[in-house]
């Protein structure tokens, strides 16, 4: 089988971005990008339960019957879920407090479900990773994105907190990028993200149509070999 | 240890339970063929005329329940895409011009001092809209015409025409009001179409 | 003689949807002539200023959205919008605040949705709301009435009131904020009622909230006279609003406001009569506008009194609107010669 | 007075109505020509009954009621017909429809009517066709034929009679004027329909802007004996849509779908009450309509009465419409009616009102903007509906949401475009969604029916293989069991009748062989008269081996009855053949005695012998035939041999013709020569198809004395019409008899006195009453058989046409191959081009044959 490993790559970055096409994992993606820490870190739990459950997924693909898939694949997330769970109440205590829910809620992400079951069941091992991990890439880059939009126009800082996650070594990442900023509460509430998402979603809709306005300005024109697919529904009467 | 074990004879046991559960539904909630071809067919034009590259409409619309392209009858139109997108649920999609243009609504129409009565076109008429006998002059039903023009390629002396259906009171239509200035650049299409060919209601 | 041909019918009514619009404006004359005498220039200031932006938006949008300028800038709509969201502000909202104000009802909540007759939300109240979230000091920054007026009765110079507005807000601003009688009423702590309209200064000059209310209430009567749009939504609206206080104030005078207090102040009733009866965000049957109105009011009071914010004409408004929609799927008329109205969305929704 | 009830919505739109009141009813030129459509009302359009260039007098039907929902028309004035056919009506959509077109004689003569002197004394039944046939349709905006609703006493109970004069779109005063000046014409007819419909309430709905017209109502109804109710209610559009104004007078909704009647109730118009008035009393169908003429352009607003057919632009003349100001020509109400860009359209039963509005009145609508959602169009809706919500669905094309709030209600008043603030069409978009959904609906229709007639046609497909499939199975099985039967026994076959056959073929075969050689011959005679007399010589010998045969094959013919008729009758044929044959010999050999005989041949008196020879031959032959005729009934099949003949002679023709194209081909030297052999095998054809014909005609001939059974002296009479082909002999005959009994028939009437001759007389007339009958009977016989070989001539040109296109098909066919080869650089392209030039070369000589025999 022949594995189309560009494809696979840009699907998740771009073309099938699990945010901003599939709009799947909105609940987390919606609740926590209130800071680029936190969009951060929720990023990468989610990508390294989604490379772990594609892995094991795509590995045991061919035994599990098609009726009982689901709740297999639960299973197998949910227990990488917890292995993350575990691993942050171990490392970063305070990032754990601070996300609460949204890391068992990993376990309901619509994203890790949707490539489980879209991908990962029908394809071999290497493209799954690959697409485990490019998924959750193109997801982790929108939170970031939108984090940072959030953060910067509610609380007029970029990277807050940082050593939350990176350790002390971040403690002076932070930007503050106005002076006694009074704060755009808005902003920082759930409705702040959705319209922020709504603008990122306008914003690569503009750029698609412009790349694709390109391709149809520079692709020659291909002559199209009309009308040979037409059948006869009728014979002869012999 | 007894935490862990106690924890896999729960998971065993709703395991056992739910695996019933699930080999009760799956004899109990099958599903015998696939009702949505029927909704497709319905759907579709009937012309019976092949352009789609299956033989009948039918046939497509089998194929269409297993995910062939909705967007390759041209008789239908956009209108009939935009059906079957509502139908599908899936975005509806320009028709695809390898299988032909949308076109106005004709029927055949046998130039009947020409024919030869070679009786090819009645073998060709899916729906068996065309009368006549060996040797005899040969009429197209009109109200039976499907207009798929399938008899106008057999006929050995080209005197079948494909005239477009002919407007009369009785079926004439009011033509849709020209949208306002409402209308953007962007969502032309087909209101714009339909716009372009009517004359005279207030601009 | 080059006779065309047109349908039918081929006499119209000479009115127009820009008439209307300038005829709501002109019924807020009432309200902005009580505002200025009661709370100083501010309000006019803040009137011109938001005009001007929400027909720059405007034209900004209209321009980015390919369509006719002129032909849209006509209707007067975004003017009416900056109106009332200019009546809604404090009279010294420093002038960002109106900006972003601005920016969002016509941007956000109008042209983003597509354009006039688009919008589910009532784009003043999406942008008065969105204000009150983000900035709540500002927001709560009114000036008590005829704080302004110095010794025989000079009113603060306009142009102070410019620099207020426009200058720095934070030098100045101690000196003019008052709460207003509805946060009073609010946080009044552990006072009863009685003894709270006694402590407050600001409650004993209720009455020039009293006569802004009045004022409104006379610009809305000139519309109902106009049938600009019918009686259903305000009456229901001020009627529910009223029963529900006088319910809870028959219950425990003490502890609830009378009803003529929630009628009379805060936005109750700008909101019925300007913000409530906009057509495009509420609902259509004439059915339809009195469960939307006393939906309003429900929602005033009980935010009101056990929310957290001492108004609640937007949120009720806005909440409303969204379930306008809904309301208007199940208040359809019946129909000449049927024997029950249909209800609910036949086909796919 | 009644009490009225209110209905939801309505509007109120300047009035405009007083311009047209100050003058009376006036009487419209009557113009020079009448344009009459034949479909003036809902239902089937009536059949025309008179023909182009007949003379028709005011009043005449000229066109039939077809179907229940039909109504006649009739000629608005005298004057001759000139044309039925398709012309601009009255119609939104500017279309032509069938009209009959009449140029007026100025006379304008009636033709002879009566009303009725006493209705009361006919059925009702009779009174409804009465009234159907006078033409009545409503007059008020449908044209929904009057005498549809005046039955409806049979299935519904109809307990109350509402008189439609609310008269509420603006402009239109039409009724108003009727009700002033011909009330006591209303009272009559609300009489008439009291007596069909026999109502318990009769209620008159009328605007309270018509004061004057309510005065004179009022006074009118005085005299009358039934109890009338004028109800005045509240001005206001559409007061006047039927449903609403049942909802006014009565508190009663019509259900959504159904008809008034169905709720007890019959809606007349004010106008169609006095032409049911007109109808009976007087016996003048529904030939004119008062119309309203006014608008801002019209110099003299007013009502005229108006013929039906009248173009408008007679009426906008006697109006004094200033063209020059004048911007939209409405028909109709401003509310409901529709703009026509043609003057020349005729006023029909429906045109109430014609508007000449100037650009002030009636100016362009403005563009439409966004919907506001308002509402104020929801309250002008006069059926309560959400027209802002109707508008999405039908701008979105989402019908099926339409329907569901109740599109099909709309009565398409326009009062809520009326009412928008944002000028959106509103009312535009429900009719095109209506028609739309009604579209959409038929097509629906039209495709399960493609599907069944699709399905049926597989099934009979798959089911004639299957047949196919056992058939061969069983003639295997059959073939096996015969086999094994003629192993058994050695049998032979009975092949007596086929013989017979064959013996007859050979003999037409020799008989056209002869006839080749006779016409060789005539044709070198022409050319060389000196050998005048061998080549006749030769001809008197065919002719006399002909006359022989034929002889010989009657002596068959009559010396064996044991023979079948299938076999004997083509014999008969044949001697017929060569009767004619014979008789044809004998004039040639006149006509060349008579050159002969002018040049002063020595050889005349030969020749002189053998036409006399010839004559005695053809004689016999003549007799030989009728003998053989008289001696054996004719059959069904008499023709095949003949017919066979000529089939035969056509392959001749056909292989001559393909040896023809490729000498031609071939540009051999023979071709001229050929070209011609192939004229005269042409010629040889066409008469072994007169002789088929006149076969034809024999069989026709001698079958139609025989079904009738003639007396003896009548066969006597007529021996001449034995004879084939004598038309003339056989008119006269009919026209002799005729004579004959007409003269008879006057004797018997002026001899009625004596009785004894008058008996006799009659035994007369019976005889020649029969004589005559047979005569005629023979006479359509033979036409009818004239009629038939002009059918077999057709053949032939037929089968040639078919040749031509089948030869032009191969030519185009060819060029588009030569076309692709050209393309592809094919190296076949030098053969194709030969091939082309060949074939066209045969489609020229197809061509050039057709275009001699067309």
């Amino acid at each position: 089988m022949n594995i189309d490993y560009r494809k696979i790559t840009l699907d998740g970055l771009w073309h099938n971005n699990p945010a901003l096409v599939q709009l799947l994992g909105l609940c987390p993606l919606l609740a926590v990008t209130a800071s680029v820490v936190n969009s951060i870190s929720l990023g990468i739990a989610s990508t390294l339960v989604l490379i772990g459950s594609n892995l094991t997924i795509s590995t045991f693909r061919k035994f599990v019957p098609d009726a009982v898939r689901l709740p297999v694949f639960v299973m197998i997330i949910a227990s990488f879920v917890t292995c993350i769970e575990l691993l942050m109440q171990a490392v970063t205590y305070e990032l754990y407090q601070i996300l609460g829910i949204f890391i068992p809620l990993i376990v309901t992400n619509c994203v890790i479900m949707g490539r489980a079951d879209a991908f990962a069941s029908k394809n071999p091992v290497s493209a799954s990773l690959l697409d485990g991990a490019m998924m959750g890439i193109g997801f982790t880059v929108v939170l970031v994105i939108l984090g940072g939009l959030r953060e910067a126009l509610g609380s007029g800082t970029l990277f807050a907190d940082m050593h939350l996650l990176f350790g002390p070594m971040a403690e002076n990442w932070t930007i503050t990028l106005v002076e006694d900023y009074k704060g755009f509460l808005f902003a920082i509430l759930p409705p702040g993200a959705f319209v922020g998402l709504g603008l990122l979603i306008a914003l690569k809709n503009i750029i698609d149509k412009r790349l694709k306005d390109r391709q149809l300005a520079n692709a020659p024109i291909i002559d199209q070999d009309s009308g040979t697919k037409r059948v006869r529904v009728t014979g002869l009467i012999s | 240890m007894s935490a862990v074990l106690i924890a896999i004879l729960v998971l065993l046991s709703l395991a056992v339970v739910f695996g019933l559960v699930l080999g009760f539904a799956a004899v109990k909630f099958k599903v015998e063929g696939n009702p949505i071809v029927d909704q497709i067919d319905d759907l579709l034009p009937q012309t019976q005329c092949g352009q789609c590259g299956h033989p009948g409409c039918r046939p497509y619309a089998e194929a269409i329940a297993n995910g062939e392209q909705i967007n390759k009858c041209p008789p239908g139109g956009q209108s009939t895409i935009e059906a079957l997108a509502d139908l599908l649920d899936v975005e509806a999609v320009p028709l695809d011009a390898e299988h032909g243009e949308e076109s106005i609504k004709t029927v055949a129409y046998i130039r009947e001092d020409e024919c030869i009565g070679c009786t090819k076109c009645i073998q060709a008429c899916p729906v068996d809209a065309i009368l006549g006998a060996a040797k005899q002059m040969h009429t197209v039903i009109v109200s039976e015409c499907t207009g798929c023009d399938l008899c106008v390629e057999p006929c050995p002396v080209d005197c079948i025409d494909m005239l477009p259906i002919e407007t009369t009171l009785n079926n004439w239509k009011w033509t849709p009001p020209v949208p306002g200035i409402e209308l953007i650049a962007t969502d032309t299409g087909r209101t714009i179409t339909h716009a372009s060919n009517k004359e005279g209601t207030p601009s | 003689m080059a006779l065309i041909r047109i349908t039918s019918p081929h006499v119209h009514k000479p009115t127009s949807t820009a008439g209307i619009m300038r005829l709501v404006i002109l019924a807020t004359l009432p309200g902005i002539l009580a505002m200025t005498f009661f709370f100083g220039w501010g309000t006019l200031i803040n009137i011109i200023w938001a005009s001007a932006l929400a027909v720059t938006f405007e034209a900004l949008c209209i321009k980015a959205r390919h369509r006719p300028l002129s032909f849209y800038l006509k209707d007067n709509s975004a003017i009416l919008t900056a109106v009332l969201i200019a009546l809604a502000l404090p009279p010294f909202a420093p002038w960002w605040l109106t900006a972003i104000a601005v920016f969002v009802a016509i941007v956000i909540a109008k042209q983003l949705y597509g354009g006039i007759g688009q919008n589910p939300f009532n784009p003043a109240m999406v942008a008065y709301a969105l204000v009150l979230i983000s900035f709540p000091v500002e927001m709560t920054r009114w000036t008590a009435p005829f704080m302004l007026y110095g010794e025989g009765w000079n009113i603060l110079a306009f142009t102070d009131t410019l620099s207020l507005i426009f200058g720095s807000w934070a030098e100045h601003a101690d000196a003019f904020t008052s709460a207003t009688p509805l946060d009073e009423m609010r946080h009044r702590g552990g006072l009863t009622t009685e003894e709270a309209w006694r402590a407050s200064d600001v409650l004993a000059n209720v009455g020039a909230w009293h006569a802004v209310s009045a004022a409104y209430a006379m610009g809305g009567v000139l519309l109902l006279y106009k049938k600009i749009f019918s009686w259903h939504t305000p009456a229901a609206f001020l009627l529910s609003l009223g029963g529900i206080a006088t319910f809870f104030y028959i219950i425990s005078p003490d502890t609830y406001a009378d009803p003529f207090f929630h009628l009379t102040v805060g936005g109750t009733m700008l909101g019925a009569f300007f913000i409530a009866t906009d057509p495009v965000s509420s609902a259509t049957s004439n059915k339809g506008k009195i469960w939307f109105g006393i939906g309003i009011g429900c929602l005033i009071y009980i935010i009101r009194t056990w929310g957290n914010y001492p108004d609640a004409v937007a949120f009720s408004i806005l909440l409303m609107n969204l379930a306008a929609p809904f309301i208007d799927q199940y208040t359809q008329p019946r129909a000449y010669g049927h024997k029950a109205p249909k209800r609910g969305m036949k086909g796919k929704a | 007075m009644s009490k009225i009830f209110a209905f939801h919505g309505g509007i109120h739109p300047p009035e405009n109505k007083k311009q047209s009141t100050r003058a009376p009813i006036r009487l419209a030129p009557i113009p020079e020509q009448l344009t009459i459509p034949i479909q003036q009302h809902i239902g089937a359009p009536a059949k025309p009954c008179v023909q182009v260039g007949e003379q028709v007098l005011k009043g005449q039907m000229i066109a039939e009621a077809q179907g229940r929902i039909s109504v006649s028309i009739h000629a608005s004035s005298s004057g001759t017909i000139t044309d039925i056919s398709p012309q601009a009506v009255p119609h939104p959509s500017g279309l032509e429809a069938p009209c009959i077109r009449i140029k007026t004689d100025g006379q304008d003569q009636w033709a002879p009517h009566q009303g009725l002197a006493d209705y009361r004394s006919l059925p009702q039944l009779e009174l409804i066709d009465y009234i159907r046939n006078h033409g009545i349709a409503g007059m008020g905006g449908a044209g929904f034929p009057t005498d549809v609703k005046l039955h409806l006493g049979d299935d519904h109970i109809v307990n109350t009679l509402i008189i439609n004069a609310a008269e509420c779109e603006p402009y239109i005063t039409a009724d108003d004027m009727l009700i002033r000046e011909r009330a006591e014409q209303i009272v009559g007819g609300i009489e008439i329909i009291n007596y069909l419909l026999n109502p318990t309430h009769i209620l008159i709905g009328i605007e309270d802007n018509k004061a004057h017209a309510i005065r004179v109502l009022e006074d009118a109804l005085r005299h009358t004996e039934l109890n009338i109710d004028i109800v005045v209610v509240p001005t206001k559009y559409p007061s006047g849509g039927e449903k609403q104004l049942v909802r006014l007078l009565t508190g009663v909704e019509v259900p959504s779908g159904r008809i008034p009647a169905d709720v007890g109730i019959v809606c007349q118009n004010i106008g169609t009450v006095a032409a049911i008035n007109q109808a009976v009393f007087h016996g003048t169908p529904l030939i004119s309509r008062i119309v309203t003429v006014t608008g801002g352009a019209a110099g003299k607003p007013q009502n005229l009465e108006a013929l039906i057919g009248t173009p408008i632009s007679d009426l906008l003349e006697t109006a004094q419409v200033n063209h020059k100001t004048l911007s939209r020509l409405v028909m109709g109400g401003p509310m409901m009616g529709f703009t026509i860009e043609d003057d020349a359209i005729p006023i029909i039963k429906t045109s109430n009102c014609i508007i000449a509005a100037v650009k002030e009145e009636m100016p362009p609508a403005p563009p439409s903007q966004a919907c506001i959602r308002c509402g104020l169009c929801e309250q002008a809706c006069p059926a309560e509906l959400l027209p802002q919500q109707l508008f999405w669905f039908s701008k979105s094309r989402e019908f099926e949401k339409a329907k569901h709030h109740n599109l099909f209600d709309c009565i398409e008043c326009g009062a809520c475009s009326y009412v928008c603030p944002s000028n959106i069409p509103l009312v535009q978009y429900y009719r095109f969604a209506k028609n739309e959904i009604r579209a959409e609906e038929a097509e629906q229709r039209k495709s399960d029916q493609a599907r069944q007639r699709f399905e049926a046609r597989q099934a009979r497909l798959e089911q004639a293989v299957l047949d196919k499939e056992i058939r061969r199975k069983e003639r295997a099985e059959q073939a096996a069991k015969t086999q094994a039967a003629k192993k058994a026994s050695n049998e032979t076959a009975a092949k007596t009748p086929e013989d017979n056959i064959k013996q007859l073929k050979t003999a037409a075969a020799i008989t056209r062989t002869k006839l080749k050689k006779a016409l060789s011959a005539l044709e070198v005679a022409k050319a060389d008269s000196s050998d005048n007399i061998a080549q006749l010589d030769l001809q008197y010998k065919q002719a006399d081996h002909a006359a022989e045969e034929a002889q010989k094959a009657l002596e068959l013919a009559q010396s064996g009855p044991q023979v079948p008729t299938t076999s004997a009758a083509p014999d008969i044929k044949q001697l017929k053949t060569q009767a004619a044959v014979a008789r044809t010999k004998l004039k040639k050999a006149q006509q060349a005695l008579k050159i002969a005989e002018d040049k002063g041949h020595d050889g005349a008196d030969t020749l002189r012998a053998t036409v006399v020879q010839l004559e005695e031959k053809s004689a016999a032959a003549q007799l030989a035939f009728a003998s053989a005729e008289t001696s054996t009934a004719s059959s069904g099949s008499p023709l095949l041999a003949l017919k066979e003949s000529t089939d035969k002679a056509l392959g001749t023709l056909k292989k001559a013709e393909a040896a023809l194209e490729t000498a031609i081909a071939n540009n051999s030297p023979a071709a001229e020569k050929m070209k011609a052999g192939v004229v005269k095998l042409k010629a040889k054809y066409t008469e072994a198809l007169a002789a088929q014909k006149s076969a034809e005609l024999n069989t026709q001939t001698t079958s139609a004395p025989k079904a009738t059974e003639v007396p003896a002296q009548n066969v006597e009479q007529q021996p001449t019409a034995r004879t084939p082909a004598d038309l003339k002999a056989l008119k006269q005959n009919v026209s002799i008899m005729r004579t004959k009994l007409k003269k008879a028939e006057t004797l018997f009437a002026s001899a009625e006195a004596d009785s004894e001759q008058a008996g006799e007389l009659q035994q007369e007339i019976v005889r020649l009453t029969q004589l005559h009958k047979d005569a005629k009977a023979q006479l359509d016989a033979e036409e009818a058989g004239k009629i038939k070989a002009a059918a077999a001539q057709g053949i032939d040109l037929k089968k040639l046409k078919i040749d031509a296109a089948l030869a032009r098909a191969a030519v185009t066919k060819l060029e588009r191959s030569i076309k692709k080869a050209q393309e592809a650089e094919s190296a076949e392209l030098n053969a194709l081009q030969n091939e082309l030039l060949a074939a066209q070369q045969q489609a020229t000589q197809f061509n050039n044959t057709l275009s001699q025999f067309e």
